[in-house]
């Protein structure tokens, strides 16, 4: 087992027929009227028959149509909230210190019950660059990248703000992804 | 003669300022050339478009925060800047044979998939400016393939952020070999096509061979590295000279040109690809089980089971996240085969969660910086093939 | 030398209506049909070429036709776009370039056939604008026109890239008008002819064709015909990568629309010439032009079939036309682009020697089979 | 001692100032007044046969080092025909930062140096044009530098913030 | 963002004359289908850009797909990546040489707002220095989130009002003429 180096063959002696051009045309044009024709078919048949899969060609029509992104996919970033309602952020501030980009801020304040919370949770999704180091630092799977791409676009940066309210979301909603953290990324069988 | 007419017409060289803005130059370099008709008779080259200080935000940020600068460095393969900066961390720490032998293989795949999607955007590039839609288009397809694969592994699509110091962030999906077999099938449809499509034609040859082309001594004292120093015939291959990750265990030919001109390079990337799909196959082979992370807190930050249960090791992550990962005082530099050439990680530690320094040797700004001499005396349109087949990445030229 | 057949003959009314008529068809079919539909058929075919679907997204109360009010889309938002004319430019010429590009291209197709000779009502039909004995000359002369208005687009704008295209437009076309030329040369040996309709008629039999008989010439033309289009592969005058748009550099709005759109008439009317001379014009393989008159004759009456008749030559002509502007098409998104001096080298090193070569061999065979 | 600082130490004598081998990198470390003949020692010997110029930078060791020797520029060096690698660095101090041009050694050394000069402000002198590359000339100080703050915008070309 | 307060008054003075309306409306379907972009391409977003304008997600589908790199005959501004200091006066004589009417398309999140690059080379956010009609986030977005600003540009496109245009120059005005 072992690397070779080899020497890549540049001498590519062109025959008579490929000096004239012709040639040439004729096989790039039967490369790409090859693809135009099959598309063209099967654009044509799932048109009729409405049916998506049998297009041949690789175009998603997004809007109408999504694609299924990958478990591992880092989307926007949202804060869980935990099936009793409350907030599982405890406010310790890692994500804030752990964010390369520094977009996120956080107010943390008690609770009557003595637990902490974040009094204000602010994320600016205009400065986000959505690596993922927030969720690998929280210690209470309260931040994760959620699957979630759509909605981000805005007509003014300020809009683009999140604060609290706009980033929690229930946790049944976020089964998935936790799930996908704990036995893809932190399970200790990793280590 | 030809002197001698010129004085008698009173021809004057025509100033012409190219770019940045322009198409052919990807936005971060600008020219200013002297030409006399189409001929450049003097170039100049301007980069630093781009720079978006790269080196100061490491120095402000933890060990760890500097994975995402890194990916920006050459964004079109950013495992491998992931894996350099990796194993320079590690060596400064001196873990790097701890790591474990399933995280060396993931790494060694994510590194030539990044080669692939290099050097597919990089020909995509080269042709589309050429005028080949059509291929670019389907090179574009070929890296979109890949693209899923690494997006399915690292969760985004571009910008992995995927390594970490002592290992990985995330093992590889399920069905993950499945995938890339089924991805390389149709990449072998798309390469022979390109084969087809490029390789013989001849308005494409006429366009490659013979222009930009590079001596091999020129291309050693420029400090070339990568496809361009081995299209110039010069045996050098990080991979092969000195062997890291799994490299040394796995089967593969490294390609060598002959004349260093632009065809040469387009030959030596579209054989890289070809090996690169060899190389992942028996990668995923060998692929042993266990564990993808260092077992050693202090390195990577334990798990999230150890986390809940033990308080040292939630101390630890903490520490690690807030304070960043302590680096003993030292200086490491570990060259590794990036796409473009060797990229080497020069990183000095006061001790410490910061570098003191990191220091990115970027591969394309040698290439670069040859521009000029590579281009005096062709024509203006020569430009073009020659400065993409050098494949000048923004971020990492310009940091 | 010239023959005066084509003025209006004492019966100046249905003349002058058959011409009117004549006029309109083409204007119409060119203008309103043509380029616009083209517009879409290019980027449809290059889309599905590159296996994605292309424009289909504009829509009228629901309808999106295939995408093809994406072109009404673009003519609209071209005319309400900004016209601007660049600081320290020549205003007059500025203005006038584009005109000069688009013209020639409609002018010419004035003595390309688009049919044979129909007898109406005891008038004779000549689906031709203007039968003229010289047509090809026309032709050439007409071309060559076009040229003027990228070289003065390019000049005018007072931009070292638009200079650098309209230089390039220049050199590129006196190269290959000069050869272009000469590869016909071998077509009117053969024919005997200049005419256009004369030719077509001459191509009844399907293996009087030009490209049977002048497979070279065939093949010359086409090249040289697709560098005086400036499309891919010869499309260096307006190289996007080298010199950003070439000679419309510096044009917004409708101006830069009608360099776009004289590109496609240039298409269209490279490709009809391409059909009279080469493929039959309006003939259909194994079916003689008075063969089909007749029978239609005597399926629908004298009158009647000579109009049926007509129609499905004019049918077949179009069908001819619009298939080679698809394999144009087709030619453009699949190749690189030449360098200067490379497009340079092949007009006078390679086509124009071939051609020579060509009027050479084919004198001799015509000598040898008389 | 590895066998590269052995033969340094053996040439360069009185000019190397100290070295050192880490994770297996070799290190010397320079007087500046003896670089370029040192440098074209290295790359002319037989025994060295430094070809390539990999890497030309520079640190900055503010704070923690003495203003003799406050930035360090490095150079690493890589030959071919023996495969091997030396790191080689010469202390500059902070009131004289220039050193000597390895422009006429490796001309790759060009644009590197012109990048130490942009960042640090090390001047190499010899240099047939050093100007600033990365940054615009109007660009005042040298970002790199430890007392350079990240944050501190210089709106000269730019916006504001 | 928003409706200026001239803008207002503007309106006002010519009143809601229901045959200006309907040309406007026309006007904007037109303009928000056929959008000739210019791709200010600097970094790592423009890798995206080439997957958004190729086959599998087709800009071309929005009537987006033509490339200009002329300013005269774009409409559509794509500022796609990092803009530098040193960049920022080329921008913004892009920006002023294109032709009226011209929409900005801010492309990841170092456009937006300077994004993770918060220091001495880096632009923060290209609305200090010229108009911004949409701000995609993301590092790099993905071409899907691209689409999506796209169908917000094309609404925002189809119910402008003819007194918003010409929108003139841009803001700044750099120190410094490159």
């Amino acid at each position: 087992m072992a690397a070779n180096y080899k020497k890549v063959n540049r001498g590519v002696k062109l025959t008579l027929w490929e000096r004239l051009y012709v040639m040439e045309v004729v096989r790039g044009v039967t490369i790409t009227a090859r693809h135009f024709f099959r598309n063209w078919v099967s654009t044509f048949r799932s048109y009729v028959s409405g049916n998506p899969a049998e297009r041949g060609i690789m175009t998603i029509y997004y809007p109408e149509e999504k694609p299924v992104v990958p478990e591992a996919y880092r989307g926007r970033p949202m804060l869980v909230r935990a099936m009793d309602g409350k907030e599982k952020c405890v406010a310790c501030g890692l994500c804030e210190v752990a964010c390369p980009a520094k977009c996120i801020s956080i107010v943390g304040a008690m609770r009557p019950d003595g637990t902490r919370y974040p009094e204000t949770y602010t994320l600016d999704g205009a400065v986000c660059i959505f690596c993922g180091l927030c969720e690998e630092a929280c210690p209470e799977e309260a931040i994760v990248m959620t699957h979630n791409y759509e909605g981000l676009v805005e007509y003014d940066r300020r809009l683009m703000l999140y604060d609290k309210e706009a980033l929690l979301v229930p946790e049944d909603k976020l089964k998935g992804r936790l799930d996908y953290i704990r036995r893809r990324m932190y399970n200790k069988c990793n280590y | 003669m030809e002197d001698k007419n010129q004085l008698d017409l009173n021809t004057e060289l025509m100033v012409l300022n190219m770019g940045p803005s322009h198409p052919a130059t990807h936005g971060t370099v600008r020219f200013f050339l002297k030409l006399d008709g189409e001929k450049i008779v003097h170039m100049e080259t301007e980069i630093g478009y781009l720079h978006r200080g790269f080196e100061k935000h490491c120095e402000n940020g933890t060990w760890t925060q500097a994975f995402p600068y890194t990916d920006r460095l050459n964004y079109c393969s950013a495992p491998q800047n992931n894996v350099a900066y990796a194993l320079a961390v590690e060596k400064l720490l001196g873990v790097t044979d701890k790591i474990p032998a399933r995280a060396v293989y993931i790494r060694t795949i994510m590194c030539e998939l990044a080669r692939m999607a290099d050097h597919y955007t990089n020909l995509a590039a080269g042709t589309l400016e050429l005028g080949a839609l059509t291929a670019f288009i389907y090179f574009v397809e070929a890296r979109e393939l890949t693209w899923d694969i690494i997006e399915s592994v690292c969760g985004a699509r571009l910008t992995s952020n995927y390594i970490r110091v002592g290992g990985l962030a995330s093992d590889l999906p399920e069905g993950f070999a499945g995938h890339v077999k089924s991805v390389f099938a149709k990449n072998r449809v798309f390469w022979s096509e390109f084969d087809k499509l490029l390789t013989h034609n001849r308005i494409f040859l006429d366009r490659m061979r013979d222009t930009g082309a590079i001596s091999r001594e020129d291309a050693i004292s420029f400090a070339f590295t990568g496809p361009c120093l081995r299209a110039a015939g010069v045996e050098y291959d990080v991979r092969k000279a000195s062997p890291y990750l799994a490299y040394r265990e796995v089967d593969f030919d490294i390609p060598v040109g002959t004349t260093g001109d632009n065809f040469d390079r387009y030959l030596v990337r579209m054989e890289e690809i070809n090996q690169s799909m060899r190389i992942v196959e028996q990668c995923l082979s060998l692929l042993p089980s266990g564990p993808i992370n260092i077992n050693d807190a202090s390195v990577r930050n334990p798990s999230k089971e150890d986390g809940h249960t033990y308080m040292e090791s939630m101390i630890f992550h903490f520490k690690n996240t807030i304070e960043g990962i302590q680096v003993p005082k030292g200086e490491s530099y570990v060259p590794t085969e990036g796409t473009n050439g060797e990229l080497g990680f020069y990183l000095v530690s006061q001790g410490g969660g910061k570098p003191w320094k990191c220091r990115v040797r970027p591969p394309c700004f040698a290439l670069t910086q040859a521009m000029g001499h590579m281009c005096t005396g062709s024509y203006l349109a020569d430009i073009i093939p020659t400065f993409d087949m050098i494949n000048l990445i923004g971020g990492e030229c310009d940091r | 030398m010239f023959d005066y057949t084509y003025l209006p003959s004492p019966n100046l009314l249905p003349s002058l209506v058959e011409m009117m008529l004549k006029i309109i068809f083409i204007c119409t079919m060119n203008m309103a049909v043509f380029a616009p539909v083209l517009g879409w058929v290019e980027r449809k075919q290059s889309a599905l070429m590159q296996d994605r679907i292309g424009a289909n997204r504009a829509e009228i109360f629901g309808f999106t036709v295939f995408g093809l009010l994406h072109v009404a889309t673009d003519a609209l938002k071209l005319l309400f776009k900004e016209d601007f004319i660049p600081r320290g430019a020549d205003r007059p010429l500025h203005y006038l370039a584009p005109f000069i590009a688009v013209v020639p291209a409609l002018v010419a197709f004035a003595v390309i056939p688009f049919g044979g000779k129909y007898m109406l009502w005891g008038h004779e039909a000549n689906l031709v604008i203007a039968d003229l004995n010289v047509g090809m000359l026309y032709i050439f002369a007409v071309a060559s026109l076009s040229t003027y208005g990228a070289v003065i687009g390019g000049w005018a704008s007072n931009n070292s890239w638009s200079l650098l295209g309209g230089l390039r437009v220049g050199a590129q076309m006196l190269s290959y008008e000069v050869a272009m030329g000469l590869t016909l040369v071998g077509v009117f040996m053969v024919y005997g002819s200049l005419q256009l309709t004369t030719i077509g008629m001459a191509q009844e039999n399907f293996f009087h064709w030009g490209i049977f008989l002048q497979p070279l010439g065939f093949i010359l033309f086409i090249t040289c015909a697709l560098a005086e289009n400036k499309r891919t592969p010869f499309d260096i005058p307006e190289a996007e990568s080298e010199l950003i748009a070439g000679y419309f550099t510096e044009y917004s709005g409708l101006k830069f629309a009608m360099f776009w759109m004289s590109e496609f008439l240039e298409m269209v009317t490279i490709s009809a010439v391409l059909v009279a001379l080469f493929f039959g014009g309006w003939q259909i393989p194994f079916i003689s032009h008075q063969g089909l008159i007749d029978a239609m004759g005597h399926l629908f009456g004298p009158n009647f079939g000579a109009i049926v008749a007509m129609l499905i030559h004019v049918v077949v002509f179009w069908v001819k036309v619009i298939s080679w502007i698809v394999i144009l098409m087709l030619i453009r998104w699949s190749l690189p682009r030449f360098r200067f001096d490379q497009v340079m080298r092949l007009g006078w090193k390679i086509v124009l020697p071939l051609a020579l070569a060509n009027i050479v061999v084919t004198g001799f065979i015509l000598l040898a089979v008389r | 001692m590895g066998r590269l600082i052995d033969l340094c130490k053996q040439k360069l004598g009185g000019a190397v100032i100290s070295a050192h081998e880490q994770h297996g990198d070799e290190t010397v470390v320079i007087h500046k007044d003896a670089m370029l003949t040192a440098l074209r020692w290295l790359r002319d010997d037989e025994a060295t046969k430094f070809d390539f110029m990999m890497d030309l930078t520079a640190v900055d060791y503010f704070g923690t080092r003495p203003r003799e020797e406050r930035f360090e520029v490095v150079y690493h060096l890589f030959s071919l025909s023996h495969n091997h690698r030396l790191r080689v660095k010469m202390p500059v101090a902070e009131s004289d930062p220039a050193v000597e041009s390895a422009v006429t050694v490796w001309r790759a050394a060009d644009w590197f140096e012109r990048e130490v000069w942009d960042m640090y402000g090390i001047v190499f002198k010899g240099h047939p044009n050093m100007k600033r590359i990365l940054l615009y000339e109007e660009f005042e100080g040298h970002p790199l530098r430890k007392d350079y703050n990240i944050r501190k915008r210089q709106p000269l070309i730019g916006p504001e913030n | 963002m928003g409706v200026t307060v001239e803008e207002k008054n503007l309106e006002a003075a010519l009143g809601d004359s229901v045959i200006l309306t309907q040309v406007d409306k026309v006007i904007g379907w037109g303009r928000k289908y056929s959008f000739f972009l210019y791709p200010f391409i600097t970094a790592c977003c423009g890798m995206e850009f080439m997957s958004a304008a190729a086959s599998r997600y087709d800009l071309d589908r929005f009537g987006a797909a033509l490339p200009r790199f002329s300013p005269r005959q774009a409409d559509l501004l794509f500022v796609v990546g990092t803009i530098s200091h040193k960049q920022a006066p080329i921008l913004n004589k892009v920006y002023n040489q294109m032709a009226e009417p011209k929409w900005v398309f801010a492309f990841g999140a170092c456009v937006c707002s300077g994004g993770m690059y918060n220091n001495y080379a880096t632009v923060q956010g290209i609305d200090t220095i010229l108009p911004v009609d949409v701000y995609v986030p993301g590092c790099p977005p993905r071409p899907e989130i691209v689409i999506d600003g796209l169908v917000k540009l094309q609404e925002l496109v189809a119910n402008e009002r003819s007194s918003k245009w010409p929108r003139g120059k841009a803001q700044y005005e750099p120190r410094v003429k490159r």
